[in-house]
């Protein structure tokens, strides 16, 4: 694979997984959010297998294979079991509205670019043009929680984010250490289902899973 | 070797005090207390005596936090003023507060441990005191300083069983806690240069500072160390901290702790800052008179014995101030000699203010003690019943009023004469300052004379206005005692002034720039100030006056008639006299009341009830007339207003909302990206 | 330490002291019956005779007490130390011969804090025997002391400051030896200040009227409501003295020519003349003016004391504030 | 008449001079005490001597309205005028019973003054004298039997002396008051006579 | 070699608690005693580090210990000790009240126990990213335990925190891989390539850009962890309706554990980039903290938010402190140190005061000296010490702290702080003496604990005391040496 083909794969991988965070700014029901997440994550596996592919690199192999596990297959299935438990709840009247939260995206696209800029310039792999766009999918994932009212969709968002590290983490440096890897998939994981048992005790306690009801501790 | 003993004394009586049951362990704690205050004199004085400080050193592992006592003259001085109060009030606690009927040693002794608590945090906040004065870093001076506000807070509190004692101690943390961060971030300034903030060291660093910095310190210092003194408008916790505390911690705060106040304006405004322009002094003259205004008139309204003796407390503290800063105004214009005349009155009034201060705050709290309240208008008649008592507390009132012979008229003597020696030596806008100040003290002294003459009399003379006034008995023997020592203190140190204004001269040795040798006094028998400017020896004056005394006495026991026939008071030949007749607290002051109504604003009410059948007959009048601080409350609330759209947008801030704090942290990080980035 | 300095020393001293005190003691009853006699003598009357307050002295000596059983000891006492500090404040005013060496043992401040002495004492005994008008007098008596204050200060200070001296005796020896600054018009400022406190501080027109029988207008009567016999002589008395001392201040201080500046004998007795000469006019000054005036209303008392130290300011600018 | 102090000064000025030109205009005014104007006084005990040695010349009078009709106050209260003037013969009018040498009584004793009378008595530092004034201090006058009236005054304390009369005249009060003290002025003695360049001016 | 025994004592704890069934009294005292000796042990490997050696274990040194994780180790051992060992009577009532089954005290345990590891784990890696993956831990294991009580606080609670919480942490994790990614980039892949001590080494080889934008994503990241305002948001939640003994090892322990991997970044950024950036960043971020903490304060009602604020405040100071130089750190270690030791006692206290009145509202609260004065006298001190006031150990270190500031030449944001720690004082007084005083309720039940239960919280507040007067001569070099770890 040469250099050049290379880069366009990544850059195009790249580009698809913030459009897969992006999709879920106009999407209006939960299960087309965790679809997208999970078309996310599977754009990240594939950019992992090309570069484990063109590195050689039997630990980037390990890594894709996990996250597919995980992320594509295990926690959207999770997710939709949850959706299903606790209901739809319509949810998705987000705050901001759709127009805006595409703008909002386009804003953040652009912040990513000005920030990665060091990055870009230092960098000397053909996967550097990625690297604002996995910043972006941060951002927007970020967005995405602040966003939106349900703690599904949250999860979502969180889950968004985190899948946009994962493709920093990637692009720059070609995989983190194994040990942190596999430390920070147990984290997420544990993570996730910490989040997914509280969507359950919230449902329970205060028969929604609208965050926004959670208001009563303040000041 | 005697401030060694004096802090062991001082430890010992905490952990007596902690670990006896109270009953058996007041005594002995109190021993303690008598015999570190002696401990502490004694060092002091020799210390001022000799000139030669003496030291000693904890040394620390971390640089700056080494405790580090530096004993030298100035602090000397102020640590046999600290003696002074010590030793009566530790002799007095152990009865007073063995007395349930006392409500404001209550707070102490009746707690739920039995007083323990009460007792050690005395032994501590009068070892913080003494501490204060002999720091030599600014680590050593501000933690004593700030655990002489909370032991004596604690003590103002007490078992918070009112709202009195709790609203006490909140003005009291506030105001005291502002005031060591103000000192705080002045030493800590001046110590920024220097390595360990040793006194020593600063002394010499100090004076590369550039003006606005000085200014700012200075700024600091006076406000910081103000608020300690109660100077206006920082005076607001005064009057309500000291009534609430137990009457011997009432003696220990007004009589001592206050004094730190001016302690540590000069140590750091004279000693560390060297001085400055003149206009700092003026400032603090004109805080000064304010304050000593603003105290005597409250307190000449005052129908709380100890609320009282706390406001007279501010005006004290501002003639202090008066003295100190003229002191800065002589010295910042180069007159040397002079400000070691102002600063002689100072130190003298505050040496004299702790003896009768002490004195009367430990009457008010046998007076209290025997019947059960504060309150002037419920007393009267005690002089019968409490004659010791009542002899002791007109001592201190007479000191107080600087009636000759007695101290407080040496000191303010000297503070008279100090001001008419600001004429021509600042410019002609200090010269009107000077006479206005001058005729400001005078109208200070006459009206104190008016308070105390009220404050005694309403309390002891006359009838009884109550039946725990007509019921009350003699404090016992330790506490008489106690009285008698700053009683006597208040004659001698009248009488002896030139003898004791040299041991203050000599405690101003210690104080650069000060020339307190030359020319600007002569003590020998008598002052002399500035060359025969003003003359006066009080040891004749009290001779003058006794021999007049006996004179006549001994001319009327001669000469005149001796018959003598006790009747009934003369009434207009009504069938009884009862209390009621007798002229209130209130209306004592009410002539006063109406001069300065401008000033204290009082609040009238007239309620005239007529018979329903004709208006020309009426059934009932209330008067009722009440006079709020209003600055104190005003600038409280002035705060609080303040405060109210913090405490708002805190509100705001936290509005429970997880989208919204979730946007904080992007936000943040946004920024902080954008920071990074143009930074 | 008395001795040094000064005009006089020794034996001389103590003489002319001891001859200034009798007769202040001793003078001081003639000139406010003279005083009364002018009065009378203004209102058309026949009067009593000028030494009729020596006939009241002694009757009053010889007369019972009568003690309210309410007072304490402080009401016995009172009437000595008002005596005591007002003959004090006699042996202090250069009347005969100035400096005399006492001169060195108070000052203009110390007589001003004598007063203010007697007034606190004389106060607590208002209120010691528990009647109102006991009270009400020494509440008037305090705040009227309380507020004369600042004018005395201002007006020792106005005449201390060009003297160089707040000692009496320096005072008039400067005054003596340099006529001019005593008719300048700061100094007569401050005199006429000192005059009008004067009148407030001996209780006499128009602050307080000393021939009043009404308890609601009294100050200096209504605290002494309940002295009786030697004690009420002893008060009369140091009233009396303390208005002979203000006359005899105000005559050294304003007219200082007279007082002998080295006390030889016949030197004190010119001077003693010279001073009953002085005080008398004073009196009949006193006496005509009082005559001319009504007694103000208590509260407008501070108005009149005000004027008093404005003009007492007034002394101090023009003396010395513009040089 | 406005203090000095006031604003107008110039015409306060000339009001002083006219004053004083006016007094001096009118002299002293003052009339002899004449006894035999007077009626007889009646003089209910003897006067020790030291009394009279001691108050003879100084006498401080507290007057005592014992339910008056206030007739004879109106003629006491003429006594220290200039026409009388008390003052000259030593006696003036005190305002506390402690100061008083002499009660001057008036009025049939009401039963409310009955007490106060006596405690006004019993307040008079010794030697004191009582002098009753007018006819109902004797015997009631025309309020005798009435419901509220206690008696004469020599029932409630003693008394030294009496003026009678209804009212009796100023003069009388005074020679009475002198009779008391046994020091009535001879005719034409110095302080009596009206002497001196001031009288010769009328 | 102390190292295992440190990690491994929680661990078994944490073993023991789960595998233990049905739930045994002694399981608790084992878990108690274990926590002490984990703080035994702290101490020993203080001791071992105070002259700046490290203790290294592990393949590709796994666990690095040097002074500055001692100090943090110490921190935590001691805070969890505390709230342990105090934490039984919690425990003990809430089971005999019924509100608390096995199950949950088993979780309750088990859950505690990793979470004390975490954080030792936290302190100790050598690698960033293992760091990392600790810190997130904490997230995870602290979650269930302030929701252990399910109610709808709790949910709201903990929902607040592991969304907040775990978003920072991702946050912090893209500052890590930025900086690895600097790191390798400029240095290219080595082993222990993300060890402390190798960044540290290198650190003037990367390149500054990256640095400054890895530190702002790794200040906000763990900032947030940190209770750093603005990203405090879920901190009073938490603190306020977790059980007691949980809140305060998060107050007192948790909060440092996050500023330590601040400190740690800045360690490199500062090697990279030059002084000043990092220090400015601090400063902002404290002042901020501090300055919302004082708004918050001013009207707050409850009291365990109250000392939740009360945490921010302290943790901005300590924020400051790292900003003031070489001669803040030390201050600001101190700091950290005195306010787990009074951090602990109040917020143990608290759950005192909770249980006795069944509110948290500080006007629900009187008279608490009368019904509880022992446990009111202890608290009291708290909170007095942890008012900056004298003899306790948050007065010295807030002296080291202005005096450093002053020093470092910032007297308006210094003068600023104190303006804010006044309003804090005075808001804070205010209240807490709302409850400590007046009259009781009628009905309240009253007495203390048996004296001996305080003797955990007695014992911290004696190490308060003795941190607010004399600095032991070891804890002193112990500081020393930290500093010389951050600042070389």
């Amino acid at each position: 694979m040469s250099v050049e083909i290379f880069t366009t794969v990544m850059t195009l991988a790249s580009s698809l997984v913030l459009l897969a965070g992006i999709a879920i700014l106009w999407r209006r029901s939960l299960p087309a959010y965790i679809h997208a997440f999970a078309r996310q994550s599977f754009f990240i596996v594939v950019a992992v297998l090309v570069l484990a592919a063109r590195e050689r690199d039997r630990e980037l192999v390990l890594v894709a294979l996990l996250m597919f596990a995980l992320k594509v297959v295990f926690m959207p299935a999770a997710l939709r079991r949850v959706q299903r438990h606790v209901g739809a709840d319509a949810d998705v009247r987000p705050y901001v509205n759709t127009p805006v939260s595409l703008a909002i995206a386009g804003i953040l696209t652009l912040v990513a670019y000005a920030v990665a800029q060091p990055v870009v310039a230092l960098s000397h792999l053909p996967t550097r043009g990625g690297m604002p766009l996995a910043l972006a999918s941060v951002f927007v994932g970020l967005f995405i929680v602040a966003s939106r009212r349900s703690a599904l969709s949250q999860i979502v968002g969180f889950l968004v984010m985190e899948n946009g590290i994962a493709l920093l983490a990637v692009l720059a440096t070609y995989g983190v250490p194994l040990i942190v890897e596999l430390g920070v998939f147990l984290d997420v994981l544990l993570g996730f289902l910490v989040m997914q048992v509280f969507v359950y005790r919230i449902r329970d306690a205060f028969e929604t899973t609208d965050v926004d009801r959670l208001r009563s501790l303040r000041h | 070797m005697f401030l060694l003993l004096m802090l062991a004394a001082y430890a010992a009586g905490a952990v007596t005090a902690l670990a006896l049951p109270p009953a058996r362990g007041r005594r002995p704690a109190a021993a303690c207390l008598a015999l570190g205050a002696l401990a502490g004199a004694v060092a002091g004085a020799r210390v001022v005596i000799t000139g030669q400080p003496v030291g000693w050193e904890l040394p620390s592992s971390l640089p700056g936090l080494a405790l580090l006592l530096e004993l030298d003259p100035l602090g000397g001085f102020f640590l046999c003023l600290i003696g002074l109060v010590v030793l009566p009030a530790a002799i007095y606690a152990p009865d007073y507060l063995a007395s349930p009927a006392a409500p404001d040693a209550a707070g102490g002794a009746h707690a739920a441990d039995g007083g323990r608590v009460a007792g050690a945090l005395t032994a501590l906040f009068i070892l913080s005191m003494s501490l204060v004065v002999a720091a030599g870093n600014v680590f050593t001076f501000l933690l004593c300083w700030e655990g002489m506000a909370v032991c004596s807070l604690l003590l103002v509190v007490g078992d918070g069983a009112t709202e009195e004692r709790r609203g006490a101690g909140r003005w009291y943390a506030g105001m005291a806690h502002a005031g060591f961060l103000l000192i705080a971030a002045c030493l800590l300034l001046l110590a920024a240069r220097t390595s360990g903030g040793a006194f020593a060291d600063i002394r010499g660093a100090s004076y590369g500072l550039g003006t606005g910095a000085r200014n700012a310190m200075f700024l600091m210092a006076l406000f910081g160390f103000g608020s300690k003194a109660g100077l206006v408008p920082l005076q607001g916790w005064l009057p309500r901290a000291h009534p609430a505390a137990p009457s011997h911690v009432s003696a220990l705060m007004s009589g001592a702790m206050l004094k730190l106040g001016l302690y540590g304006f000069l140590r750091v405004v004279f000693d560390l800052l060297g001085g400055g322009p003149p206009w700092w002094g003026g400032l603090a003259l004109a805080l000064g008179i304010i304050s000593a205004l603003y105290g005597v008139l409250y307190a000449l309204l005052e129908r709380d014995l100890k609320r009282l003796l706390a406001y007279s407390s501010i005006e004290n503290l501002g003639l202090i101030f008066m003295g100190a800063g003229l002191g800065l105004v002589f010295h910042g214009a180069g007159r040397g000699d002079l400000a070691a005349l102002a600063l002689l009155a100072s130190l003298f009034h505050a040496f004299n203010h702790a003896a009768f201060k002490g004195l009367l705050f430990m009457g008010a709290g046998s007076v209290v003690r025997a019947t059960g309240t504060r309150d002037l208008e419920a007393m009267g008649g005690l002089i019968k019943r409490m004659p010791w008592t009542a002899a002791c507390t007109l001592v201190g009132a007479m000191a107080i009023a600087a009636l000759p012979p007695l101290n407080g008229f040496a000191s303010e003597w000297l503070l008279f004469q100090s001001l008419m020696a600001g004429v021509g030596v600042a410019g002609p806008l200090f010269a009107v300052a000077m006479a206005m100040s001058v005729g400001a003290l005078a109208l200070t002294g006459g009206l104190a004379a008016a308070c105390f003459v009220k404050a005694f009399g309403i309390t002891f003379l006359a009838l009884p206005r109550g039946r725990a006034a007509a019921e009350a008995a003699e404090s016992p023997r330790l506490m008489r005692l106690a009285m008698l020592i700053p009683a006597a203190a208040c004659v001698l140190l009248g009488i002896l002034a030139p003898s004791f204004g040299r041991f203050t001269a000599a405690a101003l040795a210690a104080v650069p720039w000060l020339d307190p040798s030359s020319a600007s006094f002569r003590l020998d028998a008598g002052f002399e100030v500035r060359d025969g400017f003003g003359r006066i020896a009080p040891a004749v004056l009290a001779l003058l006056l006794l021999g007049s005394a006996a004179a006549a006495w001994g001319a009327v026991r001669l000469l005149a008639s001796r018959r003598r026939r006790v009747g009934e008071t003369w009434g207009c030949g009504r069938i009884g006299q009862t209390s009621r007749m007798e002229y209130t607290a209130a209306a004592f002051a009410e002539p006063l009341l109406r001069v300065f109504g401008d000033l204290l604003r009082p609040t009238r009410d007239l309620t005239i009830e007529f018979h329903p059948e004709s208006k020309y007959f009426v059934r009932s009048i209330g008067y009722r007339t009440r006079v709020r601080a209003w600055l104190e409350e005003d600038l409280a609330g002035a705060i609080r207003r303040l405060l109210r759209p913090l405490g708002g947008s805190g509100r705001l801030i936290q509005s429970g909302s997880v989208h919204l704090y979730i946007a904080y942290v992007f936000a943040a990080l946004l920024a902080f990206l954008l920071l990074a980035r143009w930074m | 330490m008395i001795g040094a300095g000064g005009g006089a020393t020794g034996l001389g001293a103590i003489l002319v002291e001891v001859l200034q005190g009798l007769l202040a003691l001793l003078l001081a009853p003639g000139i406010v019956g003279l005083v009364r006699f002018i009065k009378a003598r203004l209102q058309g009357r026949r009067g009593a005779p000028p030494w009729q307050p020596y006939r009241e002295l002694a009757k009053l000596f010889g007369k019972e007490m009568v003690v309210s059983r309410n007072a304490s000891w402080i009401f016995g006492v009172a009437p000595y130390v008002v005596f005591a500090s007002t003959l004090a404040v006699a042996l202090l005013v250069p009347m005969l011969a100035a400096p005399l060496p006492i001169d060195r043992a108070g000052d203009l401040i110390v007589v001003v804090y004598l007063l203010l002495l007697g007034t606190f004492a004389i106060g607590l005994a208002g209120l010691d025997p528990g009647s109102a008008f006991g009270g009400m007098g020494s509440s008037r008596a305090l705040t009227i002391a309380a507020l004369a204050e600042p004018t005395i200060a201002l007006a020792v200070f106005a005449l201390a400051v060009p003297a160089g001296s707040t000692n009496l005796g320096r005072i008039v020896a400067r005054a003596i030896e340099d006529p001019g600054g005593a008719l300048s018009p700061g100094h007569l400022m401050a005199l006429a200040a000192l005059f009008i406190v004067m009148l407030a501080e001996a209780g006499r027109l128009p602050v307080d009227n000393p021939a009043t029988h009404l308890e609601l207008t009294m100050i200096h009567e209504a605290m002494i409501l309940e002295y009786s016999g030697r004690s009420l002589a002893l008060l009369e008395w140091a009233a009396f003295l303390k208005f002979f001392v203000f006359l005899s201040l105000l005559a050294n201080l304003g007219l200082p020519w007279g007082v002998a500046l080295n006390p030889g004998a016949s030197a004190v007795l010119v001077a003693a003349a010279i001073l009953i000469v002085k005080v008398a006019l004073l009196a009949a000054a006193v006496a005509v003016l009082e005559t001319r005036l009504a007694k103000l209303r208590l509260f407008r008392v501070p108005e009149l004391l005000s004027v008093s130290f404005l003009l007492a300011l007034l002394a101090i600018t023009s003396s010395f504030l513009v040089e | 008449m406005r203090p000095f102090y006031c604003h107008n000064a110039p015409r306060s000025s000339l009001v002083m001079a006219k004053l004083f030109a006016k007094i001096w205009r009118t002299g002293i005014v003052t009339e002899p005490l004449s006894i035999e104007a007077g009626r007889t006084l009646d003089l209910a005990r003897r006067i020790e001597d030291r009394t009279r040695r001691l108050l003879g010349r100084a006498l401080a009078i507290r007057q005592v309205d014992a339910g008056s009709c206030n007739g004879c106050e109106i003629e006491i209260a003429a006594l220290p005028n200039p026409i009388y003037d008390c003052e000259r013969f030593g006696i003036h009018f005190v305002a506390s019973p402690r100061h008083a040498d002499l009660l001057l009584v008036t009025g049939p004793v009401t039963r409310n003054m009955e007490v106060p009378l006596r405690k006004t008595w019993e307040a008079t530092p010794d030697p004191k004298l009582v002098v009753s004034i007018g006819d109902c201090a004797h015997d009631c006058g025309v309020f005798r039997g009435g419901y509220g009236v206690s008696g004469p005054v020599a029932s409630v304390i003693p008394v030294d002396a009496h003026v009678p009369g209804c009212p009796p005249e100023p003069a009388d009060i005074l020679a009475g008051i002198l009779k008391a003290l046994d020091r009535l002025p001879e005719p034409g003695s110095r302080a009596d006579s009206r002497t001196g360049s001031t009288a010769s001016r009328r | 070699m102390l190292l295992i025994p440190l990690l491994g004592s929680p661990l078994l704890a944490a073993a023991l608690s789960w595998l233990v069934r049905p739930y045994r009294r002694w399981v608790g005292i084992a878990s108690a005693s274990l926590s002490v000796a984990t703080f035994v042990i702290a101490i020993l490997l203080a001791r071992r580090c105070l002259d700046g050696a490290a203790i290294v274990l592990g393949p590709m040194e796994f666990l690095r210990a040097d002074s500055l994780s001692a100090v943090f180790a110490l921190l935590v051992a001691g805070g969890a000790c505390v709230s342990t060992v105090f934490g039984r009577s919690y425990l003990d009532r809430e089971r005999s009240d019924g509100r608390l089954g096995e199950d949950r005290l088993r979780r309750f345990h088990a859950l505690t126990n990793v979470f004390i590891f975490t954080m030792l784990l936290a302190v100790t890696a050598h690698n960033v990213g293992i760091m990392w993956v600790a810190v997130e831990a904490t997230t995870i294991a602290t979650a269930f335990l302030i929701g252990l009580e399910r109610s709808e606080g709790a949910i709201e609670a903990s929902w607040k925190y592991i969304l907040i919480g775990s978003i920072g942490i991702a946050l912090a994790f893209v500052g890590t891989v930025l900086g690895y990614f600097d790191f390798v980039a400029r240095v290219g892949p080595t082993d222990g390539a993300l060890n402390w001590s190798v960044l540290v080494r290198v650190a003037d080889r990367l390149d500054p850009d990256i640095m400054r934008l890895s530190f702002v994503f790794v200040l906000i990241g763990y900032g947030t962890k940190a209770g750093l305002a603005p990203m405090h948001t879920w901190l009073p939640d938490a603190h306020s309706e977790a059980p007691a003994p949980i809140s305060a090892m998060m107050s007192g322990a948790l909060l440092p554990v996050a500023l330590y991997a601040v400190l740690r970044w800045k360690a490199v950024t500062d090697a990279c980039v030059g002084d000043g950036f990092t220090d400015h960043m601090l400063m902002i971020i404290g002042a901020l903290s501090v300055a919302v903490a004082a708004a918050l304060l001013v009207r707050q009602a409850h009291y365990k938010r109250m000392l939740a604020y009360s945490s921010v405040e302290h943790v901005g100071l300590a924020c400051l402190g790292f900003g003031f130089g070489p001669a803040g750190l030390p201050a600001a270690l101190l700091h950290l140190l005195s306010h787990a030791a009074a951090k602990s006692t109040v917020f143990l206290l608290s759950g005192e005061i909770l249980h006795r009145y069944r509110t948290t509202r500080v006007s629900g609260v009187s008279g608490l000296l009368k019904t509880m004065p022992l446990a009111g006298g202890l608290f009291l001190a708290g909170i007095l010490g942890l008012l900056g006031l004298p003899p306790f150990g948050l007065f010295l270190s807030e002296f080291l702290l202005i005096r450093a500031g002053f020093a470092a030449g910032y007297p308006r944001l210094t003068g600023f702080v104190l303006l804010m720690v006044l309003l804090i004082f005075i808001s804070l007084l205010g209240h807490v003496s709302r409850m400590l005083y007046g009259s009781p309720p009628e009905a309240i039940h009253r007495g203390d604990l048996p004296a001996a239960r305080y003797v955990p919280i007695a014992l911290s507040l004696a190490i308060l005391v003795i941190l607010g007067l004399v600095i032991p001569g070891p804890l002193a070099s112990l500081l020393r040496s930290a500093v010389e770890v951050v600042y070389g």
